[in-house]
Protein backbone atom coordinates (compact mmCIF):
# COMPACT_ATOMS: atom_id res chain seq x y z
CA UNK A 1 0.00 0.00 0.00
CA UNK A 2 1.39 3.31 -0.73
CA UNK A 3 0.05 6.27 0.89
CA UNK A 4 -0.70 9.81 -1.57
CA UNK A 5 -1.36 13.07 1.27
CA UNK A 6 -3.15 15.74 -0.44
CA UNK A 7 -3.43 19.74 0.74
CA UNK A 8 -4.53 22.74 -0.62
CA UNK A 9 -6.72 23.27 -3.54
CA UNK A 10 -5.07 19.51 -4.52
CA UNK A 11 -6.85 18.34 -1.53
CA UNK A 12 -9.87 20.25 -2.81
CA UNK A 13 -9.67 18.83 -6.68
CA UNK A 14 -9.18 15.04 -5.57
CA UNK A 15 -11.94 15.63 -2.46
CA UNK A 16 -9.94 13.65 -0.20
CA UNK A 17 -6.76 14.77 2.33
CA UNK A 18 -5.17 11.06 1.82
CA UNK A 19 -5.89 8.00 -0.39
CA UNK A 20 -3.66 4.78 0.17
CA UNK A 21 -3.34 2.93 -3.15
CA UNK A 22 -3.36 -0.74 -3.43
CA UNK A 23 -0.10 -1.01 -5.38
CA UNK A 24 3.43 -2.64 -3.45
CA UNK A 25 5.52 -0.65 -6.12
CA UNK A 26 5.59 1.53 -8.58
CA UNK A 27 7.91 4.79 -10.34
CA UNK A 28 7.42 8.08 -9.33
CA UNK A 29 6.23 9.09 -12.58
CA UNK A 30 4.11 6.33 -13.31
CA UNK A 31 2.18 7.23 -9.97
CA UNK A 32 2.05 10.80 -11.07
CA UNK A 33 0.55 9.62 -14.85
CA UNK A 34 -2.13 7.70 -12.58
CA UNK A 35 -2.85 10.54 -10.22
CA UNK A 36 -3.17 12.50 -13.27
CA UNK A 37 -5.30 10.50 -15.00
CA UNK A 38 -7.53 10.35 -12.10
CA UNK A 39 -7.68 13.83 -10.87
CA UNK A 40 -5.85 16.17 -13.77
CA UNK A 41 -3.38 16.83 -11.23
CA UNK A 42 -0.63 18.29 -13.89
CA UNK A 43 -2.60 21.84 -13.87
CA UNK A 44 -1.67 22.41 -10.48
CA UNK A 45 1.49 23.57 -9.31
CA UNK A 46 2.75 21.76 -6.93
CA UNK A 47 6.02 20.04 -5.61
CA UNK A 48 6.34 16.37 -4.61
CA UNK A 49 7.65 14.93 -0.85
CA UNK A 50 8.56 11.21 -0.71
CA UNK A 51 8.66 10.19 3.08
CA UNK A 52 8.74 14.75 4.27
CA UNK A 53 11.19 14.93 1.76
CA UNK A 54 11.10 17.37 -1.15
CA UNK A 55 12.51 15.60 -4.53
CA UNK A 56 12.23 16.49 -8.26
CA UNK A 57 9.11 15.43 -9.99
CA UNK A 58 11.50 14.05 -12.49
CA UNK A 59 13.81 11.99 -10.21
CA UNK A 60 13.93 8.08 -11.07
CA UNK A 61 12.71 6.68 -7.95
CA UNK A 62 11.16 3.34 -7.11
CA UNK A 63 8.03 3.96 -4.50
CA UNK A 64 7.19 0.87 -2.47
CA UNK A 65 5.42 -0.31 0.19
CA UNK A 66 4.60 2.01 3.19
CA UNK A 67 6.16 4.81 1.24
CA UNK A 68 4.42 8.21 2.03
CA UNK A 69 3.86 10.27 -1.03
CA UNK A 70 2.39 13.99 -0.68
CA UNK A 71 1.46 16.60 -3.12
CA UNK A 72 1.98 20.11 -1.74
CA UNK A 73 0.71 23.58 -3.54
CA UNK A 74 2.62 26.45 -2.89
CA UNK A 75 3.22 27.27 0.68
CA UNK A 76 1.18 30.29 2.38
CA UNK A 77 2.17 29.81 5.74
CA UNK A 78 2.53 33.22 8.02
CA UNK B 1 9.68 18.48 19.67
CA UNK B 2 8.31 22.31 20.64
CA UNK B 3 5.02 22.29 20.08
CA UNK B 4 4.28 24.82 17.07
CA UNK B 5 0.27 24.71 15.70
CA UNK B 6 -2.51 26.19 17.47
CA UNK B 7 -5.67 25.79 16.53
CA UNK B 8 -7.21 29.12 15.70
CA UNK B 9 -5.86 32.80 16.38
CA UNK B 10 -2.94 33.74 18.52
CA UNK B 11 -4.40 35.76 20.81
CA UNK B 12 -2.31 39.10 22.90
CA UNK B 13 -2.39 37.59 26.00
CA UNK B 14 -0.84 34.47 24.51
CA UNK B 15 1.58 36.22 23.37
CA UNK B 16 1.83 38.08 27.16
CA UNK B 17 2.35 34.83 28.65
CA UNK B 18 5.25 33.97 26.36
CA UNK B 19 7.13 37.23 27.67
CA UNK B 20 6.12 36.48 30.90
CA UNK B 21 7.54 33.08 31.10
CA UNK B 22 10.73 34.76 30.05
CA UNK B 23 11.38 37.59 32.60
CA UNK B 24 12.84 34.54 34.64
CA UNK B 25 15.79 34.55 32.77
CA UNK B 26 18.15 37.20 33.63
CA UNK B 27 20.70 36.86 30.63
CA UNK B 28 18.33 38.38 28.15
CA UNK B 29 18.70 41.82 27.47
CA UNK B 30 16.32 41.72 23.85
CA UNK B 31 13.40 39.99 22.78
CA UNK B 32 12.42 40.60 19.26
CA UNK B 33 8.79 39.53 18.13
CA UNK B 34 7.26 39.14 14.43
CA UNK B 35 3.58 38.99 14.31
CA UNK B 36 1.48 38.05 11.38
CA UNK B 37 -1.74 39.82 11.03
CA UNK B 38 -4.54 38.68 8.48
CA UNK B 39 -5.67 41.67 6.35
CA UNK B 40 -8.43 42.28 4.50
CA UNK B 41 -7.17 42.22 1.02
CA UNK B 42 -9.19 43.00 -2.01
CA UNK B 43 -10.28 40.92 -4.82
CA UNK B 44 -11.43 42.01 -7.19
CA UNK B 45 -14.61 43.80 -5.73
CA UNK B 46 -14.76 41.27 -2.91
CA UNK B 47 -12.06 41.15 0.46
CA UNK B 48 -10.70 38.12 2.36
CA UNK B 49 -12.61 37.73 6.17
CA UNK B 50 -10.49 34.78 6.89
CA UNK B 51 -7.80 32.53 6.34
CA UNK B 52 -7.98 29.24 7.29
CA UNK B 53 -4.75 27.46 7.31
CA UNK B 54 -3.82 23.10 7.19
CA UNK B 55 -0.46 22.13 7.48
CA UNK B 56 1.15 18.94 6.81
CA UNK B 57 2.04 18.55 10.22
CA UNK B 58 4.62 15.82 9.97
CA UNK B 59 6.79 16.93 7.22
CA UNK B 60 6.15 20.63 9.19
CA UNK B 61 7.25 19.57 12.40
CA UNK B 62 10.34 18.00 10.65
CA UNK B 63 11.12 21.18 8.62
CA UNK B 64 10.71 23.50 11.86
CA UNK B 65 12.59 21.39 13.93
CA UNK B 66 15.83 21.76 11.17
CA UNK B 67 15.14 25.58 11.58
CA UNK B 68 15.70 26.01 14.54
CA UNK B 69 18.44 24.36 14.77
CA UNK B 70 20.21 26.10 12.11
CA UNK B 71 18.75 29.71 13.74
CA UNK B 72 20.83 28.35 16.67
CA UNK B 73 23.58 27.76 14.77
CA UNK B 74 23.63 30.80 12.88
CA UNK B 75 22.63 33.18 15.53
CA UNK B 76 23.94 34.10 19.22
CA UNK B 77 20.30 33.62 20.99
CA UNK B 78 19.23 32.62 24.08
CA UNK B 79 16.00 30.55 22.66
CA UNK B 80 13.55 31.21 20.03
CA UNK B 81 9.88 30.24 19.69
CA UNK B 82 7.71 30.36 16.63
CA UNK B 83 3.76 29.40 16.80
CA UNK B 84 1.48 29.21 13.70
CA UNK B 85 -2.58 29.08 13.31
CA UNK B 86 -4.38 26.40 11.97
CA UNK B 87 -7.64 26.20 11.28
CA UNK B 88 -10.09 29.92 10.65
CA UNK B 89 -8.31 32.94 11.74
CA UNK B 90 -10.20 35.56 10.85
CA UNK B 91 -9.11 39.26 9.61
CA UNK B 92 -7.33 41.75 12.50
CA UNK B 93 -5.97 38.37 14.09
CA UNK B 94 -3.02 37.01 14.48
CA UNK B 95 -1.44 33.71 13.04
CA UNK B 96 2.22 34.14 13.01
CA UNK B 97 4.29 34.45 16.41
CA UNK B 98 7.92 34.54 16.42
CA UNK B 99 10.17 35.01 19.59
CA UNK B 100 13.67 35.70 19.35
CA UNK B 101 15.79 36.64 22.74
CA UNK B 102 19.27 37.08 23.16
CA UNK B 103 21.38 38.95 25.60
CA UNK B 104 22.57 41.69 23.50
CA UNK B 105 20.03 43.03 20.82
CA UNK B 106 22.25 43.17 17.98
CA UNK B 107 21.33 39.77 16.48
CA UNK B 108 17.63 39.62 17.25
CA UNK B 109 16.30 41.74 14.38
CA UNK B 110 18.33 39.63 11.51
CA UNK B 111 17.41 36.04 13.44
CA UNK B 112 13.37 37.41 13.39
CA UNK B 113 13.65 38.01 9.97
CA UNK B 114 15.45 35.07 8.91
CA UNK B 115 12.82 32.53 10.80
CA UNK B 116 10.00 34.27 9.61
CA UNK B 117 10.92 33.86 5.66
CA UNK B 118 12.24 30.15 6.40
CA UNK B 119 9.05 29.41 7.54
CA UNK B 120 7.17 30.89 4.87
CA UNK B 121 9.77 29.29 2.28
CA UNK B 122 10.27 25.93 3.95
CA UNK B 123 7.04 24.75 5.90
CA UNK B 124 4.41 23.00 4.09
CA UNK B 125 1.38 25.19 5.78
CA UNK B 126 -1.77 26.15 2.84
CA UNK B 127 -4.28 28.71 3.25
CA UNK B 128 -7.63 28.95 1.69
CA UNK B 129 -8.42 32.75 1.58
CA UNK B 130 -12.15 33.05 2.52
CA UNK B 131 -13.96 35.91 0.78
CA UNK B 132 -17.41 38.15 1.95
CA UNK B 133 -19.13 36.58 -0.91
CA UNK B 134 -17.82 33.42 0.61
CA UNK B 135 -15.84 31.98 -2.27
CA UNK B 136 -12.29 31.47 -1.13
CA UNK B 137 -8.76 30.90 -3.18
CA UNK B 138 -5.51 29.56 -2.14
CA UNK B 139 -3.21 31.83 -0.77
CA UNK B 140 0.28 32.23 -2.08
CA UNK B 141 3.41 33.85 -0.49
CA UNK B 142 5.22 36.29 -2.44
CA UNK C 1 2.82 64.13 21.29
CA UNK C 2 2.36 60.72 22.08
CA UNK C 3 3.19 59.78 25.74
CA UNK C 4 6.74 57.72 26.11
CA UNK C 5 7.41 57.59 29.41
CA UNK C 6 5.72 55.08 31.93
CA UNK C 7 6.75 54.98 35.95
CA UNK C 8 8.61 51.45 36.48
CA UNK C 9 8.64 48.27 34.28
CA UNK C 10 6.74 47.90 31.13
CA UNK C 11 4.18 44.93 32.07
CA UNK C 12 3.48 41.58 29.33
CA UNK C 13 0.14 43.19 30.07
CA UNK C 14 0.40 46.50 28.68
CA UNK C 15 1.99 44.79 25.65
CA UNK C 16 -0.66 42.47 25.03
CA UNK C 17 -3.08 45.31 25.35
CA UNK C 18 -0.91 47.58 22.29
CA UNK C 19 -1.40 44.28 20.51
CA UNK C 20 -5.18 44.02 20.75
CA UNK C 21 -5.50 47.68 19.89
CA UNK C 22 -3.99 47.42 16.38
CA UNK C 23 -6.31 44.15 15.67
CA UNK C 24 -9.19 46.64 14.17
CA UNK C 25 -6.53 48.01 11.38
CA UNK C 26 -7.34 45.33 9.24
CA UNK C 27 -4.43 47.15 6.68
CA UNK C 28 -1.79 46.14 8.55
CA UNK C 29 -0.35 42.80 7.85
CA UNK C 30 3.19 42.79 10.24
CA UNK C 31 3.92 44.00 13.52
CA UNK C 32 7.84 43.98 15.09
CA UNK C 33 8.44 44.53 18.44
CA UNK C 34 11.82 45.20 20.16
CA UNK C 35 11.17 44.77 24.05
CA UNK C 36 14.70 45.50 26.29
CA UNK C 37 14.73 43.45 29.49
CA UNK C 38 17.23 43.99 32.14
CA UNK C 39 20.17 41.93 32.53
CA UNK C 40 22.10 40.36 35.72
CA UNK C 41 25.17 41.95 34.59
CA UNK C 42 28.07 41.24 36.53
CA UNK C 43 30.05 44.13 37.66
CA UNK C 44 33.10 42.51 40.14
CA UNK C 45 31.83 40.52 42.35
CA UNK C 46 28.19 42.07 42.61
CA UNK C 47 25.63 41.53 40.50
CA UNK C 48 22.75 44.25 38.67
CA UNK C 49 19.52 44.06 40.33
CA UNK C 50 17.82 46.96 38.98
CA UNK C 51 18.30 50.03 36.43
CA UNK C 52 16.72 53.30 37.98
CA UNK C 53 15.90 55.50 34.83
CA UNK C 54 15.93 59.22 34.57
CA UNK C 55 15.37 61.78 31.70
CA UNK C 56 15.28 65.03 30.82
CA UNK C 57 11.70 64.87 29.47
CA UNK C 58 11.19 68.02 27.60
CA UNK C 59 14.18 67.06 25.45
CA UNK C 60 13.36 63.64 25.07
CA UNK C 61 9.74 64.50 24.21
CA UNK C 62 11.32 66.93 21.41
CA UNK C 63 13.87 64.34 20.30
CA UNK C 64 11.39 61.32 20.41
CA UNK C 65 8.96 63.70 17.91
CA UNK C 66 11.61 63.85 15.49
CA UNK C 67 12.41 60.14 15.58
CA UNK C 68 8.88 59.38 15.33
CA UNK C 69 8.65 61.76 12.02
CA UNK C 70 11.69 60.62 9.97
CA UNK C 71 10.55 56.64 10.38
CA UNK C 72 7.29 57.95 8.88
CA UNK C 73 9.47 59.15 5.82
CA UNK C 74 12.34 56.33 5.86
CA UNK C 75 9.57 53.62 6.09
CA UNK C 76 6.31 52.71 4.72
CA UNK C 77 4.88 52.00 8.00
CA UNK C 78 0.86 52.02 9.57
CA UNK C 79 1.84 53.00 12.75
CA UNK C 80 4.55 53.14 15.55
CA UNK C 81 4.88 52.85 19.32
CA UNK C 82 8.11 53.89 21.43
CA UNK C 83 7.39 53.29 25.40
CA UNK C 84 10.42 53.98 28.03
CA UNK C 85 9.99 53.41 31.81
CA UNK C 86 11.15 55.77 34.04
CA UNK C 87 11.82 54.80 37.68
CA UNK C 88 12.93 51.92 39.32
CA UNK C 89 13.26 48.60 36.71
CA UNK C 90 14.13 45.15 38.21
CA UNK C 91 16.27 42.42 36.57
CA UNK C 92 13.86 40.25 34.29
CA UNK C 93 11.87 43.15 33.75
CA UNK C 94 11.07 45.13 30.62
CA UNK C 95 12.29 48.83 30.18
CA UNK C 96 12.13 49.64 26.09
CA UNK C 97 9.26 48.86 24.10
CA UNK C 98 9.55 49.59 20.36
CA UNK C 99 6.39 48.51 18.30
CA UNK C 100 6.32 48.84 14.32
CA UNK C 101 3.39 47.56 12.12
CA UNK C 102 3.53 48.21 8.47
CA UNK C 103 0.92 46.45 5.69
CA UNK C 104 3.77 44.12 4.73
CA UNK C 105 6.68 42.50 6.59
CA UNK C 106 9.90 43.63 4.89
CA UNK C 107 10.89 46.75 6.50
CA UNK C 108 9.48 45.68 9.79
CA UNK C 109 12.46 44.50 11.36
CA UNK C 110 14.91 47.40 9.88
CA UNK C 111 12.30 50.07 10.82
CA UNK C 112 12.51 48.33 14.76
CA UNK C 113 16.36 48.70 15.07
CA UNK C 114 16.75 51.98 13.04
CA UNK C 115 14.46 53.22 16.28
CA UNK C 116 15.73 51.17 18.86
CA UNK C 117 19.50 52.41 17.90
CA UNK C 118 18.43 56.46 17.26
CA UNK C 119 16.50 56.36 21.15
CA UNK C 120 19.81 54.79 22.47
CA UNK C 121 21.92 57.33 21.03
CA UNK C 122 19.96 60.67 20.88
CA UNK C 123 17.17 60.37 24.02
CA UNK C 124 18.04 61.83 26.99
CA UNK C 125 18.15 59.14 28.98
CA UNK C 126 19.93 58.10 32.45
CA UNK C 127 19.86 54.90 34.10
CA UNK C 128 21.86 53.97 37.52
CA UNK C 129 22.43 50.38 38.12
CA UNK C 130 21.52 49.10 41.30
CA UNK C 131 23.95 46.89 42.85
CA UNK C 132 23.18 44.02 45.28
CA UNK C 133 25.29 45.32 47.53
CA UNK C 134 23.59 48.77 47.46
CA UNK C 135 26.23 50.26 45.54
CA UNK C 136 25.60 52.01 42.12
CA UNK C 137 27.47 53.16 39.02
CA UNK C 138 26.02 54.80 35.64
CA UNK C 139 24.89 52.53 32.95
CA UNK C 140 26.96 53.56 29.27
CA UNK C 141 25.04 52.74 26.11
CA UNK C 142 27.65 50.77 24.06
CA UNK D 1 18.03 84.11 35.77
CA UNK D 2 19.66 81.21 34.08
CA UNK D 3 18.25 77.39 34.92
CA UNK D 4 20.56 74.35 34.62
CA UNK D 5 19.40 71.22 34.82
CA UNK D 6 21.69 68.54 35.93
CA UNK D 7 20.86 64.90 35.41
CA UNK D 8 22.56 61.21 35.93
CA UNK D 9 26.48 61.65 37.79
CA UNK D 10 26.10 65.13 37.21
CA UNK D 11 22.85 65.73 39.32
CA UNK D 12 24.82 63.17 42.01
CA UNK D 13 27.82 65.36 42.00
CA UNK D 14 25.53 68.80 42.40
CA UNK D 15 22.86 67.08 45.00
CA UNK D 16 20.92 69.08 42.82
CA UNK D 17 18.70 68.26 39.59
CA UNK D 18 18.56 71.92 38.93
CA UNK D 19 19.19 75.51 39.98
CA UNK D 20 18.85 78.98 38.82
CA UNK D 21 22.36 81.52 38.33
CA UNK D 22 20.70 84.94 39.15
CA UNK D 23 22.77 85.96 36.03
CA UNK D 24 21.25 88.13 33.41
CA UNK D 25 23.54 87.01 30.72
CA UNK D 26 26.74 85.33 30.49
CA UNK D 27 28.83 83.52 27.64
CA UNK D 28 29.02 79.50 27.86
CA UNK D 29 32.65 79.94 28.30
CA UNK D 30 31.97 81.14 31.54
CA UNK D 31 29.03 79.14 32.86
CA UNK D 32 30.84 76.30 32.33
CA UNK D 33 34.21 78.14 34.40
CA UNK D 34 31.61 78.78 36.77
CA UNK D 35 29.50 75.16 37.20
CA UNK D 36 33.92 73.58 37.17
CA UNK D 37 34.22 75.55 39.99
CA UNK D 38 31.45 75.09 42.26
CA UNK D 39 31.20 71.26 41.05
CA UNK D 40 34.53 69.93 39.49
CA UNK D 41 32.16 69.23 36.46
CA UNK D 42 34.63 68.72 33.80
CA UNK D 43 36.18 65.09 35.72
CA UNK D 44 32.23 64.06 34.00
CA UNK D 45 32.31 63.17 30.63
CA UNK D 46 28.60 65.59 29.59
CA UNK D 47 27.18 67.34 26.83
CA UNK D 48 25.76 70.73 26.78
CA UNK D 49 22.31 71.07 25.46
CA UNK D 50 21.04 75.19 25.55
CA UNK D 51 17.28 75.34 25.21
CA UNK D 52 17.03 71.51 24.48
CA UNK D 53 19.44 71.39 21.63
CA UNK D 54 22.55 70.06 22.01
CA UNK D 55 25.73 72.44 21.16
CA UNK D 56 29.48 72.06 21.19
CA UNK D 57 30.59 72.62 24.25
CA UNK D 58 33.23 75.23 22.67
CA UNK D 59 30.44 76.87 21.21
CA UNK D 60 31.10 81.10 21.57
CA UNK D 61 27.57 81.76 22.69
CA UNK D 62 26.20 83.71 24.75
CA UNK D 63 23.41 82.87 27.58
CA UNK D 64 20.74 84.96 28.54
CA UNK D 65 17.80 85.36 30.65
CA UNK D 66 15.46 82.57 30.40
CA UNK D 67 17.86 80.29 28.66
CA UNK D 68 17.73 76.62 29.03
CA UNK D 69 21.23 74.89 30.10
CA UNK D 70 21.20 71.07 30.67
CA UNK D 71 24.09 69.20 31.33
CA UNK D 72 23.66 65.88 29.95
CA UNK D 73 26.17 62.76 31.17
CA UNK D 74 25.98 60.14 28.48
CA UNK D 75 22.67 58.20 27.31
CA UNK D 76 21.68 55.14 28.55
CA UNK D 77 18.30 54.53 27.38
CA UNK D 78 17.05 51.29 26.42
Amino acid sequence: MITVNYFGNIAEATQSDSETLDQKSMSLEELLNLLDSKYDIRKFQFQVAVNRKIIPKQQVLTISDSDEVALLPPFAGG
Amino acid sequence: MKKVFLEGAISPEFIADSIAKHQGKHSIGAHNIFLGQVRADEVGDNKVVAIEYTTYEEMANEKLHEIREAAFEKFNLTCLHIYHSLGKVGVGEICIFVFVSSPRRKQVYEATEWLVNQVKEHVPIFGKEILDNADHQWKVNS
